[in-house]
């Protein structure tokens, strides 16, 4: 159990690292998502299933898709502004 | 007085319950409700929970109230669910923000148009949250409604939706969330120290700590997170983005109450809950005299160098924050009692000027102070409101912010914090002059014709212009005609007993009062200074270039200071950490 | 500040921060040695009081009900808020009723991608339902449960398209189950107080320990929070697909709300 | 249990709101930005359950345990849950204003974007004359 509760703990150590090392938005969602990931595993390692089930709902589903969503937002949109020269 | 009489504790949820429930109630008829009913129900809900918490501290005038949620009273001294406890103080300045709330929504009539009654939502919600803040003695509780007000506090900076004002928000947001995190970072620890969450039990069991570096850390944690909400240097950034940026009714509420919730909340934990731990009140002195007056003076600095009108007074507010630190830095009944005195005088004045600063957004469909010059000559009433106002800012000795003024300075002259005692009159005396220069310069249309400069540097602004200017401008002269009728008899014979229920202390003799000339000569000083700007170029060369000469440099720096960079903030969020950990650590 | 600069004034922040930091955490209590007080007194106490099994639920629902109704406001005031910001640009009434933008075909899914999205949302919202009406029981509760059945109604989004996804639910009765399920969690405070009990005072009987309907007014409650999070979350995607779509028509022309 | 699984996850704690803190002061998107900050959330995650777990106990749910169980403390449980609740909402709160500041000012750097600054009045300019430069 000890050596166990020992990697989650590194594991969310370098996946909250990664969520900050990873400056593509694009990239870092997926990031984001396996760092959520790594807290339910962590959560239900530390005998909390519940927050481990809300880390799984929120998490690893609704916050990434929330990113995605803007992602995609600031990718299709054109600035009012009129500044041109933008993607798509 | 049978009314107070009847009044029991359980009256106690309701301040916070009623305006939640009707919040939800308007969410959920929001598309049936016809125009002007959100108004009206939230104007009521908020005299409603005004005249509870008057009710409420007067019934507490005899000892604190307490209120145990579910029915989970403590057994064997363990507190098993979340209690209010509300002492007189507390009471009081939760009617404050109640009534501060009422007179918003007279200000903001018709403000806010086909929203479904979205403003009136979350500003309710934001009420309910400041008093639930006031209330609570639970640290996690106070988390949450810290987070509540945080949370409607972003959504409403950026209503407007002009790039500043989202750029301003996504500042806010940012640094207050972080402060959030810290301040539950610091409840974990106090909780692993204390094995409860009860300001009382946290209290009892650190009683003997001593030096103890959890507890230490736990009052950094908390205290940066509260400093932060209260805009100390080095944390003070945001304020001056956020406030100039959100609608004019929610800068009224953010500088007269949200500001200084934080220094409540400060002031409250300090003596209540931390009263065991040496290194603290070691500390407290220390960090509140040295950032109270860093703050006080470089708001004051900041404030007088703005054009824009709100940013100049929400400076003013970071100045104004800080002689309210100066005040928990005494760490005596006097300083405390200032403190909250000063806190309801200090709202009053800020609120009344941000209404001020909206009835020119509305009717004269700008903020520029230069290019507002002599705009104003149509609306003298606003004019002599704006007057009395900056005049009340640098010391006027009539009113509650004068008698919070003086209860503050004499806590700090009794301890014998001279260069405290200066920073607060020049602070003040800073503010002072840089309203009474634009209400010079606005409504009197003194000072040199700008010619070409008039154009603002800033985006184009304006709020809507569909109220009447009395509607407008008869809360800004409530607000200031209460800070001024306050009889200083009233208030010097409670502030000691309230002070001493709110610190948990034993009471002592009357509260000390500052040198009387103190106030006036801060009034002096802010008439010289405005006239000084605005007669400058009738003034002989050989007066105006020395105090020309001494001002660059320091502008220059304070300017690139504030940046307006998210990246800035986070660095200076750091240093302000070290800071607190390095008094926490030496006093 | 330069980024430089500006790094180095955080890295010499930190390196200030270390010595204490170091302290705090070595003062801390080893991790795993104990737990405290209150939680050991509540694992004694609560199964026995309020016959449930859940710990966690009990503590958000009864003994700290107080924080869960702050935080089920926070949501509130953060989906109204999001509305208020999303919409103020593209005007209020839009959103109240399917579009159909000139020029954009509408995509038409396959057979299989409607049935497998509609055989998949009808698994998640049971499973979600599962997750709330066990709150007391086993892990999960209405927060959990309400994002579960909110990501549910994506999944019609994906089957039937926008057009039917904005037809089977509208915004007005979102805020309706917003705000209603809050204000069902705030009833839930204030009734008690009419019978002289305290402010979310349990006073319902308390069932059966290990039973479904164990815990007395935490059901209730569990059931606001369970519509204010379903609702307050689809309403959240909702927002935020229609941020995604404004930009393939045409710009609408925004209106600012104030 | 050796003798730095002790501290551990305490370490671990700070070393996420540190690394999250780097990540903001040196964020060149607003969108990466809100990860970072969501980074610094999960050290308080780490910090408060890590001070709620002991060794060999169960989780606080007596449905397969009897009651009396040694458990973990359920009361970090409770405060974590309302802390993700937190997250959540900062999160879709700030994401929705980097969304709109992009559509108005083009850009998601927050060193190209800069809220209003008003300029200073020219009785502080510390150039001669009024004429400040805005």
């Amino acid at each position: 159990m000890s050596a166990l509760l020992a990697v989650l703990f590194l594991l969310t150590a370098a996946s909250g690292t990664a969520v900050v090392l990873v400056r593509d938005p694009g990239r870092q969602i997926f990031a984001i998502a396996a760092n959520g990931l790594v807290l339910t595993l962590l959560f239900t390692a530390l005998q909390a299933p519940d927050v481990a089930l809300s880390e799984l709902a929120v998490g690893v589903a609704a916050v990434p898709l929330l990113f995605l969503v803007a992602l995609m937002a600031v990718r299709a949109g054109r600035p009012e502004a009129g500044s041109g020269g933008d993607e798509a | 007085m049978t009314l107070v009489s009847l009044v029991g504790p359980a009256l106690l949820p309701l301040p916070v319950a009623i305006p939640l429930a009707v919040c939800a109630a308007m969410l959920a008829t929001a598309h049936l409700l016809p125009g002007r009913v959100p108004d009206i129900l939230a104007g009521l809900t908020a005299l409603c929970v005004s005249g509870l918490c008057a009710l409420i501290a007067a019934r507490a005038a005899d000892g604190p109230l307490v209120y145990w949620f579910g029915g989970w009273e403590p057994r064997d001294g363990v507190h098993l669910g979340i209690g209010f406890a509300v002492d007189a103080a507390s009471g009081w300045i939760a009617a404050f923000v109640g009534l501060l709330y009422a007179l918003v929504f007279v200000f903001a009539w018709g403000f806010f148009g086909r929203t479904h009654g979205h403003f009136q939502i979350l500003m309710l919600l934001f009420l309910a949250a400041m008093v639930g803040f006031c209330f609570t003695r639970d640290m996690f509780n106070l988390f949450v409604w810290f987070e509540v007000m945080s949370v409607a506090a972003f959504a409403l900076t950026a209503y407007h939706l002009g790039e500043s004002a989202i750029i301003g928000a996504i500042n806010f947001t940012v640094v207050n969330s972080l402060a959030g995190f810290l301040m539950l970072g610091g409840i974990g620890l106090l909780y692993a120290r204390a094995g409860t969450l009860d300001f009382e039990g946290i209290a009892a069991a650190l009683a003997g700590a001593g030096r103890d570096p959890v507890v230490a850390g736990g009052f950094c944690l908390v205290a940066a997170a509260l400093m932060i909400k209260a805009a100390i240097v080095p944390f003070q950034f945001w304020l001056a983005d956020a406030h100039a940026v959100a609608p004019s009714p929610v800068s009224v509420i953010f500088s007269g109450a949200m500001v200084s919730l934080g220094l409540f909340g400060l002031a409250k934990l300090t003596p209540v809950v931390f009263g065991g731990s040496e290194q603290v009140q070691g500390a407290v002195p220390l960090l509140g005299i040295g950032l109270g007056s860093a703050t006080a003076l470089l708001g004051g600095w900041m404030a007088l160098l703005q054009r824009h009108l709100k940013r100049m007074l929400a400076f003013s507010t970071i100045s104004h924050a800080g002689i309210m630190l100066t005040g928990i830095g005494a760490l005596s009944l006097g300083g405390t009692g200032g403190l909250l005195v000063y806190v309801v005088g200090h709202g009053l004045v800020k609120g009344a000027l941000f209404m001020i600063a909206g009835i020119l957004l509305a009717t004269r469909a700008g903020i520029d102070e230069i290019a507002l010059r002599g705009l104003g000559r149509g609306i003298g009433p606003a004019g002599i409101a704006m007057g009395i106002a900056g005049l009340l800012l640098c010391g006027l000795p009539v009113g509650l912010l004068d008698q919070g003024t003086r209860l503050v300075q004499g806590a700090l002259a009794e301890a014998g914090y001279t260069a405290a005692l200066a920073a607060t009159a020049i602070g003040a005396a800073l503010t002072g002059a840089a309203v009474l220069r634009a209400a010079g310069r606005i409504f009197l249309g003194l000072g040199e014709d700008p010619g070409d400069e008039a154009g603002a540097p800033s985006e184009a602004e304006r709020e809507k212009a569909n109220r009447p200017l009395w509607l407008m401008l008869a809360p800004c002269c409530v607000l200031l005609a209460l800070d001024m009728i306050a009889p200083p008899g009233l208030v010097s014979e409670h502030a000691g007993a309230a002070a001493a229920a709110f610190m948990h202390r034993p009471q002592g003799g009357p509260l000390a009062e500052g040198p009387a000339w103190l106030p006036l000569a801060s009034v002096a000083a802010a008439l010289l200074i405005a006239g000084y700007a605005l007669f400058r170029q009738r003034l002989p060369g050989l007066v105006v270039r020395p105090v020309q000469a001494t001002q660059t440099a320091p502008t220059r720096a304070l300017e690139a200071l504030h940046s307006g960079l998210i990246g800035d903030y986070a660095a200076w969020l750091a240093v302000g950490l070290a800071l607190l950990a390095g008094a926490l650590a030496f006093g | 500040m330069s980024p430089r600069a500006r790094l180095a004034l955080l890295a010499a922040a930190g390196l200030a921060l270390l010595p204490g930091a170091a302290a705090t955490l070595g003062g801390l209590p080893a991790f795993g040695s104990r737990i405290a007080e209150y939680g050991a007194r509540i694992n004694a106490l609560v199964p026995g009081e309020r016959h449930v099994a859940n710990m966690v639920s009990a503590i958000n629902f009864d003994l700290r009900g107080l924080d869960t109704l702050g935080e089920e406001f926070m949501l509130l005031a953060a989906i109204t808020g999001t509305v208020v910001l999303l919409r103020g640009r593209r005007g209020e009434g839009m959103t109240d009723r399917a579009m159909r933008r000139p020029g954009r075909a509408v995509r038409p899914q396959t057979e299989a991608v409607v049935l497998a999205c509609r055989v998949a949302g009808v698994l998640t919202a049971l499973f979600g339902l599962y997750v709330v009406l066990h709150a007391t029981v086993t892990p999960g509760g209405g927060f959990q449960g309400g994002v579960i059945l909110a990501s549910a109604t994506l999944l019609v989004y994906l089957g039937e398209g926008y057009v039917g996804w904005r037809d089977a639910v509208r915004s007005h009765w979102l805020d309706a189950m917003e705000g209603g399920g809050a204000l069902l969690f705030a009833l839930c405070g204030l009734v008690p107080m009419l019978v002289g009990a305290a402010f979310l005072q349990n006073v319902l009987p308390l069932g059966t320990f290990r039973d479904l309907f164990s815990g007395g007014l935490m059901l209730v409650e569990n059931l606001g929070v369970a519509l204010a999070v379903t609702g307050g979350f689809t309403q959240l995607f909702l927002e935020f697909m229609e941020e995604t779509r404004a930009a393939d028509g045409p710009e609408e022309p925004g209106e600012d709300s104030a | 249990m050796s003798h730095a699984m002790d501290v551990l996850p305490y370490a671990v704690a700070a070393w996420l709101f540190a690394v999250g803190l780097y990540g903001i002061a040196s964020s060149r998107n607003l969108i990466h930005l809100v990860g970072c900050l969501s980074v610094c959330q999960s050290a308080t995650y780490a910090l408060l359950l890590g001070l709620g777990y002991r060794w060999g106990s169960v989780a606080p749910i007596f449905y397969d345990h009897p009651p009396g169980t040694p458990a973990v403390d359920p009361v970090v449980q409770a405060l974590v849950l309302t802390d993700i609740v937190v997250g959540a909402t900062l999160t879709a709160l700030l994401l929705v204003l980097t969304v709109q500041v992009y559509k108005r000012g083009g850009s998601l750097d927050p060193e190209t974007l800069r809220p209003m600054r008003g300029g200073r009045t020219p009785d502080s300019a510390p150039t001669s004359g009024s004429k400040a430069a805005p």
